[in-house]
């Protein structure tokens, strides 16, 4: 029972994808969209289910479907695990997919493609539970590939637009890169191993024969795949691109879980990473800077999903430091709270350009608090959540990642406080660019202004809910994520006590989030000042603006010489290279036109080649010894 | 000895049937004389090395000389097939072109079944004067005059090469009977003449068979000759020259020193690529397949280095060559009937306008290229791996190099026929050609997909 | 029954369709070829059972070749390759209408025998005669029926064959000195010669000129994209689908196991050479603008992986190596056909006159992004199992062959989906494209179905091919 | 009991002078281009050889070798018939019988 | 030094200098003349190694047929001029180089190459009279003779063919 339960489960986003793919054009986009929830709803409460079931027996619950890829020293079956941490993954990702589908309802109803859009999305889901609910690494691996794709398809998804389309191959390439990692990683694996199957990998670490270096290197590659899909340096360029797709893609696939996937995958193999101290190192060190560049780019953006993409990079940036110092259920709870608010600044924000009909930049609004409270009162209880202030649920967790960082190196710590200030900042800078103030876009458009439909903020209002509450499951007293999440962690996580030094880190922490919106406050309302336009940045606010250049210096540094090379080949050396074979001939050929110039038709000719034929011939025999 | 009567014979009656006014009726006659005289020849098949004392140790009857007259024999059906129509305009001197095939023909088996040096010479000059007076026939036709002329002068120029290796031999050994000859080359204390004799005999044979640096006047006859004749130089004259010359090393020596295989090895070598690589550039197709001849007589010597057991090898590679040469020539003949020249151009479009006899020259194209299941292909892949045991490997490199070339140029023959648009109507084609070229072909093919049918005989 | 009667079979269509006229040709040689195809699913049932079905007559004394004909698990698969692409490739042409159009199919079905003929024969002069006879037919389909210039096809098609050819021939020698070692060509006489290190290697490089040119491995490639450009695409679909996976079934059933200590020795080379080929296809394919072209370069870089995983000479390597032969030959078959199906309509294959499709054509935009993501190998197609069996087999022998020879995922990502964005994506396209057809659609989804099917349980093709491969590692590691 | 004459003479003197005398002939081959003198040429090369037939007769004591002499001669005649019919009509057509204007057919 | 020998040695003189004249003499007709005397000198040399059947047919082939048949060719096309264009100076050289080349070449190898010297056998036997070789040509040798004609046959009709004029059809 359990199994067709556990296949259902699967199977049921893709129902939903198959019948939006096939007869989504036949129905009503009402009955398109609600099937598409549905099947997400229907995900979400065999979830429940699964989670119910664990909390009372404790055994995760694992079935072998079908034997699927063998090589010479393993075989592979595909085979679902459902434990601790898949099922956490498994209730957010399909509650919060169920409620951005509920919003998508709404939202994409305007468009002619929208059961296109329900089936990808669903799509999505399912290969987001596949990459969740998988027993070994490779079938996390079509899930990974699989949300990839998705990605790929709703980032394009207004396919006409060549840029979108470019951002969409942008993701899709970049996050290749990061899966060539983690296949070589899956390599190194079963090559040690002989397996890629989850338990037997802990089993097979555990056991400490393996090679630590080979160890290492698995752990790096592992990390780099983690890097493209969670959008860590240097491979993050692609998720603030991939804002083209439309807002409920941004707030589910490239706020809330898909990018989460890298620290699934880090968390799935604490074991081996708890062996390689230098990977972790290396994580913790990436995760840092990757908070602080993306926070400092996200300082002076004005597109308003650009920021929240940027604050995204951040975040996860402050996850990875997290799994980097080994805190790995700090991690996942991050990732939980962060999925709530960050998925509701998103949906949000989605409210905002709905309302707007598609003005995105933050220097044409303002002043949508009053048109929009709902939205507002939403946004703003995110806003404080990721700011981290007491008591909202990301107060609490990216708390816990200062202190685990505090506890192991304070040039972490600062670097992430930094970046936390910062975040502080440039979201109550959106807030402020937003809702405050006087509106400063069209006057048709503010003539049209409202707020949006109850499809749109019911979402909104219980993502509000959860960003509020969302940190009750950790909290420093009660440490319930932590005590849920250890069986399938080795190293145990020490919960911290809290102690003065625990207070104190909490104030400092609240009192940066608080200078941050002082500062925003005093830029923003204070002076009333507006980004300016485009052309006017200069100076280092110029560099920040335009991210670093990074996405230039990429150009300049492989796309360029990549496009140069395939140019040189395809222009130069592959006709050199066919003139080499068509040398030959010529040479035959040439030859011949000079042959053809001794066959003159002179007999006299013929019989003096015959003549030293045969004196030649006869010296050869009987002369010459 | 019975074949060389009946067919001699054959001839007389030709002449004979000019008088009684048997135009019409020549061609059948003859062709059912010789598919008689194909069956005699048969028919002694079982009559093997023993040497026929009736004719005075002129003449044995082998299996090596009966298989390779059964094929001269075949050949010539074909050649007297097609002559009817190519003669049509000429009809006062036809029953002479017959005669004159015939008695080619008879040239032809006594060279090949001979024992007696004599009997080779004479052999020879038949064959060789009915080729220069077939060359030369198109009497107002400048250029057949030059072909003639050339083929005279440099034809009995090898002659008299040809007599002073014979008077070479005749004075180490004191005799001209093969066989005698071949039991006292065995011994020791031959003067050196007798290889020399035997040398000038070779040298003389590598010019019929047209082998560098022998064969400047191939293409020149082979342009200028009427293009039956062509056909005729370029398979029956090839390949009796072929097996004559491999009877008289095999007769005639025990085994061929280190040197001289070396010398074979370098003028196979040799033959092969200039043949090769000067037809690349011919527009004429007949002086293309001259050069390809050329290449093919290459391709042909590599039977000496395996002297002893190359025969049904070279039965095999001669038996292909020549017939995929008759296919392709009777579609030459038919498409340039007339025409001013031979030149490529003339098949333009021949796909199209006459997919069959195209099918049928691009088949024996493939088969002089060596592409399977075309016989050609097996007689390469036989010399080859026969080669390639003897340790010529080099040899083998240099074919296979030459193969690749030589696809070159057959294939521009093919594309012309097939990528070209023709610039004429669609002519009817004579009966005869149409049932000689696909004979021709079909005999390849089938022999190429049975080899064993030829490479068991002379086992 | 045994094998002999499906390459009977299809030499009988082949006259059939000759005969049958040019209004019924397409339809007889697709009864044929469906025929062919339900024959060898058969023989593969009675395989399974281990029923022997294959076949051994002599044919000439001297030299002693055999009629032999062997279906291990290996040749049954690339059989069923054969035959189940053949029918698909005949009603992908449906929609294109053929001068002399018995012809044309009767060549295309006369290539599937020699084809079939090849992927059976146990006897190397047997195998090299069918390996020949397979050039002709492409040769003049290329030719003929072929599109563009006359002139430079010519010129493309004639290279082709005289290279392919050239190559073809350095291994005949290589057999005739085989022949001259072991007094026969069968298969298993051959595989039993103990050959010195130094024939080894001129063995080894003999038929690697054949293969390498045939696969083709760079630098031996350049005949290549010309001719799938130039050819119709019933003749790219048949080089690319089928004929590419002669040269390396050859490598994996008679270079590997004739020449094993060579191929050890050279190891680095050759996968280094391959894996070179995968690089450069990749790269030379991202700025091409011809589509037709564009696909040949990623069949280079495909194929160049597929030699790289049997020049591994481990297991994996040549399982993978099989695999992907098979999924290359299903998804290379498929992207031909949407380029045909493009052209169809819009008369060009030029990449920057395309654009703005999808949105005329859900369905076929759905089921070229397939194709595309099958051919970028995205797990759950088969493409993917082969891939990473291959790249696995890659990273065993070297890590580095196998993060090189996997920046096939990033660049081939980068150039198919860059070509999918121009080709389909985009404003809404001035021109009128209808959306496939039926018979089109029949040839995608099959073609789809089997890559997905198999993506996601390969099992009967490891049950078929595992065996067959062991036993020829034995050989190569006797 | 008549003494054999080449034990005055020598074969090897017959031979040189057959090879003198075969030699004259190829050089008036190779020298001249009138197509008759050619043909003449030819016939002393032949000449040449048949008269080392005979002695190489005499030297075996055979008549075997001066039979051949008989054929050769005959092949001669045939050979010269032929030779000066093709030459007639090369005349007629061409008004010349310059072998070096023989050059159509060629390259 | 025997008469015989003086003989020879005249008799060679004479041979290689009317070859050498024939060859070299600008009038085609006095290279005719001269190679009579060339075949005449041959004769000589048959009647010296007592071959007197051949001499005779020396003389009536070559002498009486042969050459009458060239001299009246000769005649025919009223070549008794020197009008010859002499072959470019490169090409006589080349001839006059090859001849000395062939003739060097062909003498070393029969130096070097041990002929019998000293005692010739004679066994006495009459080899050479015109009965015995009629006896060994009509016997032994009968269908070489026979085969000759066909020879001659495909001569004669060759030369008709060659020369007739074909009757106009069109």
């Amino acid at each position: 029972m359990d199994t067709n339960l556990a296949l259902l489960l699967l199977l049921s986003p893709f129902v939903g994808f198959l019948f939006n793919i096939f007869f989504g054009k036949k129905v009503s986009k009402g009955i398109s969209g609600a099937i598409g929830t549905l099947t997400i709803v229907v995900s979400f409460l065999l979830s429940i289910c699964f989670f119910a079931q664990l909390n009372q027996n404790g055994k995760p619950f694992e079935i072998s479907l079908f034997d699927w890829i063998q090589v010479s020293n393993f075989k592979l079956d595909f085979g679902i695990l459902l434990d601790q941490l898949s099922l956490l993954w498994l209730l957010f990702v399909t509650g919060i997919g169920s409620l951005i589908h509920l919003y998508s309802i709404s939202y994409m109803h305007d468009d002619e493609n929208m059961h296109k859009f329900f089936a990808y999305l669903n799509l999505f889901v399912f290969f987001m539970i596949t990459l969740v609910v998988g027993n070994n690494l490779l079938v996390m691996f079509i899930g990974w590939e699989g949300v990839g794709l998705c990605s790929y398809l709703l980032i394009g998804f207004w396919y006409k637009n060549q840029p979108y389309n470019d951002a969409a191959k942008k993701a899709f390439i970049m996050n290749r890169i990061g899966d060539l990692g983690f296949l070589i990683g899956m390599f190194i694996i079963a090559a040690l191993f002989s397996t890629l199957n989850y338990a037997e990998i802990k089993s097979a670490v555990a056991s400490g024969d393996a090679n630590s270096a080979l160890l290492g290197l698995a752990a790096l590659c592992l990390f780099i795949g983690a890097c493209g899909k969670s959008a860590q340096l240097p491979l993050y360029t692609w998720l603030p691109d991939a804002m083209a797709g439309p807002t409920p893609v941004s707030a589910l696939i490239h706020a809330a879980t898909m990018v989460t996937a890298g620290i699934f995958m880090v968390t799935r193999m604490n074991f081996l990473f708890d062996l390689t101290p230098d990977v972790q190192n290396i994580i913790a060190i990436v995760g840092a800077i990757t908070a602080l560049v993306a926070a400092s780019i996200g300082l002076l953006q004005n597109d308003i999903k650009k920021v929240l993409a940027y604050s995204t990079v951040s975040q996860l940036g402050l996850m990875f430091l997290a799994l980097g110092l080994g805190a790995y259920t700090v991690a996942v709870f991050h990732v939980i709270t962060h999925a709530f608010f960050k998925a509701c600044l998103f949906l949000g924000s989605g409210s905002v350009i709905h309302g707007l009909h598609g003005e995105q930049d933050m220097r044409k609004m303002g002043g949508l608090r009053k048109a929009m409270p709902i939205t507002f009162w939403t946004m703003m209880i995110s806003t404080l959540a990721i700011a981290g202030i007491f008591p909202f649920a990301g107060f609490w967790s990216k708390d816990e990642i200062l202190m685990v960082a505090f506890g192991h190196n304070k040039a972490l710590w600062i670097v992430a406080s930094i970046a936390s200030i910062m975040t502080a900042f440039y979201m109550f800078r959106l807030m402020y660019l937003t809702f405050f103030r006087e509106f400063r876009g069209t006057e048709e458009q503010k003539h049209h202004l409202h707020e949006s439909p109850k499809l749109i903020t019911i979402p909104l209002v219980i993502l509000a809910v959860l960003a509020v509450i969302g940190g009750a499951i950790n909290l420093p007293g009660s440490m319930w994520l932590n005590h849920f999440l250890e069986p399938v962690l080795v190293a145990k996580h020490e919960a911290h006590h809290l102690g003065t030094q625990e207070f104190i880190l909490m104030g400092i922490a609240l009192v940066g989030a608080i200078i941050g919106i002082i500062w925003a406050n005093a830029k923003y309302i204070k002076q009333g000042f507006v980004p300016k336009e485009d052309a006017e940045i200069v100076g280092f606010s110029k560099t920040i603006y335009n991210k670093y250049y990074v996405d230039e210096f990429y150009t300049f540094l492989i796309v360029k010489p990549l496009n140069g090379l395939s140019n040189f080949f395809r222009t130069t050396l592959e006709p050199a290279l066919g003139k080499v074979v068509y040398g030959f001939g010529t040479v035959a050929n040439g030859i011949g036109s000079q042959g053809k110039k001794l066959q003159n038709g002179n007999i006299g000719l013929y019989l003096f080649v015959f003549v030293i034929g045969i004196c030649a011939i006869i010296t050869y025999l009987f002369i010459a010894q | 000895m019975q074949v060389l009567i009946t067919i001699v014979s054959l001839g007389v009656f030709c002449l004979l049937a000019e008088i009684f006014n048997l135009r019409k009726l020549l061609v059948p006659i003859t062709v059912i004389g010789l598919l008689a005289v194909l069956g005699i020849s048969l028919n002694l098949w079982s009559i093997d090395s023993s040497i026929d004392t009736n004719y005075l140790n002129m003449m044995a009857t082998t299996k090596f000389s009966s298989a390779f007259s059964s094929l001269f024999i075949v050949l010539t059906i074909f050649i007297l097939l097609l002559s009817d129509d190519f003669y049509k305009d000429i009809p006062t001197k036809f029953s002479d072109f017959i005669a004159i095939k015939i008695f080619l023909l008879a040239g032809a088996v006594a060279m090949v079944s001979f024992t007696n040096l004599a009997m080779f010479f004479l052999g020879i000059e038949i064959l060789s004067i009915s080729l220069y007076i077939l060359a030369a026939s198109r009497r107002l036709d400048i250029k057949s005059n030059e072909a003639g002329m050339k083929y005279f002068l440099m034809g009995s120029f090898a002659s008299g090469i040809i007599l002073f290796g014979i008077c070479l031999v005749y004075g180490a050994t004191g005799y001209f009977n093969l066989e005698e000859i071949y039991a006292l080359s065995q011994g020791i204390g031959l003067p050196t003449w007798f290889p020399i004799g035997v040398t000038l005999i070779v040298i003389g044979m590598l010019f019929k068979i047209a082998a560098a640096p022998f064969h400047f006047w191939a293409p020149d006859v082979y342009e200028g000759s009427p293009a039956l004749t062509t056909a005729i130089m370029s398979t029956l004259a090839k390949v009796v020259a072929m097996a004559t010359l491999y009877k008289l090393l095999s007769g005639m020596t025990v085994a061929l020193g280190y040197k001289v295989e070396l010398l074979i090895v370098i003028i196979s070598i040799l033959s092969m690529t200039i043949g090769n690589i000067m037809a690349l550039r011919q527009k004429n197709v007949k002086r293309m397949l001259a050069f390809s001849g050329i290449s093919h007589a290459g391709f042909m010597l590599m039977a000496l280095l395996t002297l002893s057991t190359a025969a049904s090898t070279l039965l095999y590679y001669t038996t292909a060559y020549a017939l995929a040469g008759i296919a392709a020539f009777a579609v030459i003949i038919m498409v340039t009937k007339n025409k001013e020249n031979e030149n490529i151009e003339n098949f333009n479009g021949l796909g199209k306008t006459n997919p069959l006899m195209a099918a049928v020259l691009t088949a024996s194209l493939l088969s002089m290229a060596g592409i399977p299941i075309f016989s050609g292909f097996f007689a390469k892949f036989m010399l080859f791996s026969d080669t390639v045991k003897a340790g010529f490997l080099i040899v083998v490199i240099a074919g296979v190099i030459n193969s690749i070339i030589s696809v070159g140029y057959y294939f521009k023959l093919i594309l012309a026929m097939y990528t070209k648009e023709s610039n004429e109507e669609k002519v009817s084609i004579p009966f005869a050609y149409t049932i000689v070229a696909i004979v021709a072909i079909v005999l390849n093919i089938v022999i190429g997909i049975y080899p064993s049918l030829l490479t068991d005989l002379l086992v | 029954m045994d094998v002999t009667t499906l390459l009977i079979l299809l030499l009988i269509g082949a006259v059939a369709t000759l005969v049958s006229g040019d209004k019924l040709a397409s339809k007889v040689a697709l009864l044929f070829s469906l025929v062919a195809f339900g024959l060898s699913i058969n023989l593969l049932l009675q395989f399974n059972q281990g029923t022997d079905i294959g076949f051994v007559s002599n044919w000439i004394a001297n030299p002693k070749v055999a009629l032999a004909l062997k279906a291990d698990g290996l040749s049954m698969a690339m059989v069923l390759l054969t035959t189940a692409l053949t029918p698909l490739i005949i009603l992908s042409s449906f929609g294109n209408s053929f001068n002399n159009s018995k012809n044309f199919y009767a060549l295309v079905l006369f290539m599937a025998f020699a084809m079939a003929g090849t992927f059976l024969a146990a006897d190397g002069l047997l195998y090299y005669i069918f390996w020949e006879l397979a050039l002709i037919p492409i040769y003049f389909i290329a030719l003929i029926w072929g599109n563009g210039d006359v002139d430079e096809r010519k010129k493309a098609v004639v290279k082709f064959f005289i290279y392919t050819l050239a190559g073809s021939l350095f291994m005949l020698v290589g057999f005739a000195y085989l022949y001259s070692k072991a007094g026969s060509f069968l298969l298993e006489d051959l595989y039993k010669l103990e050959l010195s290190n130094q024939e080894q290697f001129w063995i080894f490089f003999a038929f690697f000129l054949a293969y390498a040119i045939k696969i083709p491995i760079i630098p031996f490639h350049t005949w290549q994209a010309k001719v799938y450009q130039k050819a119709p695409t019933v003749g790219t679909m048949l080089l690319s689908g089928i004929m590419l996976k002669m040269g390396l079934y050859s490598v994996i059933r008679w270079q590997l196991p004739i020449a094993p200590d060579a191929a050890k020795e050279y190891m680095p080379i050759l996968i280094g050479l391959s894996i070179a080929g995968v690089i450069y296809g990749s790269v030379v394919a991202l700025r091409q603008k011809d589509l037709k072209k564009l696909l040949a370069y990623s069949s280079l870089a495909h194929v160049g992986l597929i030699a790289a995983g049997c020049y591994t000479l481990t297991a994996d390597g040549l399982n993978g190596a099989v695999y992907q032969m098979i999924a290359h030959g299903f998804v290379i078959v498929g992207l031909f056909f949407a380029a045909e199906v493009i052209f169809r309509r819009f008369e060009t294959r030029k990449i920057d006159e395309l654009g703005g499709i999808r949105s005329q054509a859900s369905g076929f935009t759905s089921m070229f992004m397939i194709l595309v993501l099958a051919s970028v190998a995205l797990p759950g197609t088969y493409n993917f199992v082969g891939e990473f069996t291959v790249l696995y087999s890659l990273s065993q022998v070297n890590i580095w062959f196998a993060v090189i020879g996997g920046t096939t995922i990033i660049l081939g990502a980068y150039y198919m989906l860059k070509m999918f964005q121009n080709v389909m994506l985009g404003e809404t396209n001035t021109k009128v494209f209808a959306d496939v057809t039926v018979s089109e659609a029949i040839v995608f989804v099959a073609i789809i179905g089997f890559l997905l099917f198999l993506g996601l349980y390969p099992k009967p093709i490891n049950n078929l091919v595992n065996p067959a491969i062991k036993e020829i590692l034995a050989v190569i590691n006797r | 009991m008549i003494e054999n004459i080449l034990n005055i003479i020598g074969i090897e003197n017959y031979i040189f002078l057959t090879v003198l005398l075969f030699c004259i002939g190829v050089f008036g081959v190779l020298y001249r281009r009138n197509a008759i003198i050619v043909f003449m040429s030819i016939e002393i090369m032949l000449n040449a050889v048949n008269l080392l037939f005979v002695a190489f007769s005499t030297y075996h004591q055979d008549a075997e070798g001066q039979v051949f002499v008989f054929f050769s001669m005959a092949v001669a005649a045939a050979e010269v018939a032929v030779g000066l019919a093709i030459l007639v009509s090369v005349f007629r057509n061409l008004g010349s019988i310059d072998i070096d204007n023989l050059k159509n057919l060629k390259g | 030094m025997s008469p015989v020998l003086i003989t020879f040695y005249f008799l060679a003189a004479f041979t290689l200098a009317t070859a050498f004249l024939t060859i070299y003499s600008k009038n085609p007709i006095h290279s005719a003349i001269y190679l009579v005397l060339c075949m005449a000198s041959i004769m000589g040399h048959y009647l010296l190694l007592n071959a007197q059947f051949l001499a005779i047919v020396q003389l009536i082939v070559y002498a009486g047929a042969i050459m009458v048949l060239m001299l009246f060719t000769i005649m025919l096309m009223n070549l008794n001029k020197e009008d010859e264009v002499h072959k470019p100076r490169i090409t006589r050289l080349g001839a006059i180089v090859v001849f000395i080349l062939m003739s060097v070449v062909l003498i070393t190898i029969f130096i070097n190459s041990k002929t019998i010297m000293g005692e010739y056998d004679s066994t006495g036997e009459d080899f050479q009279s015109i009965k015995v070789l009629g006896k060994v040509l009509l016997n032994e040798y009968m269908v070489p003779f026979e085969f000759a004609s066909i020879l001659l046959l495909v001569a004669m009709i060759g030369t008709v063919l060659l020369t007739k004029k074909e009757k106009e059809q069109k």
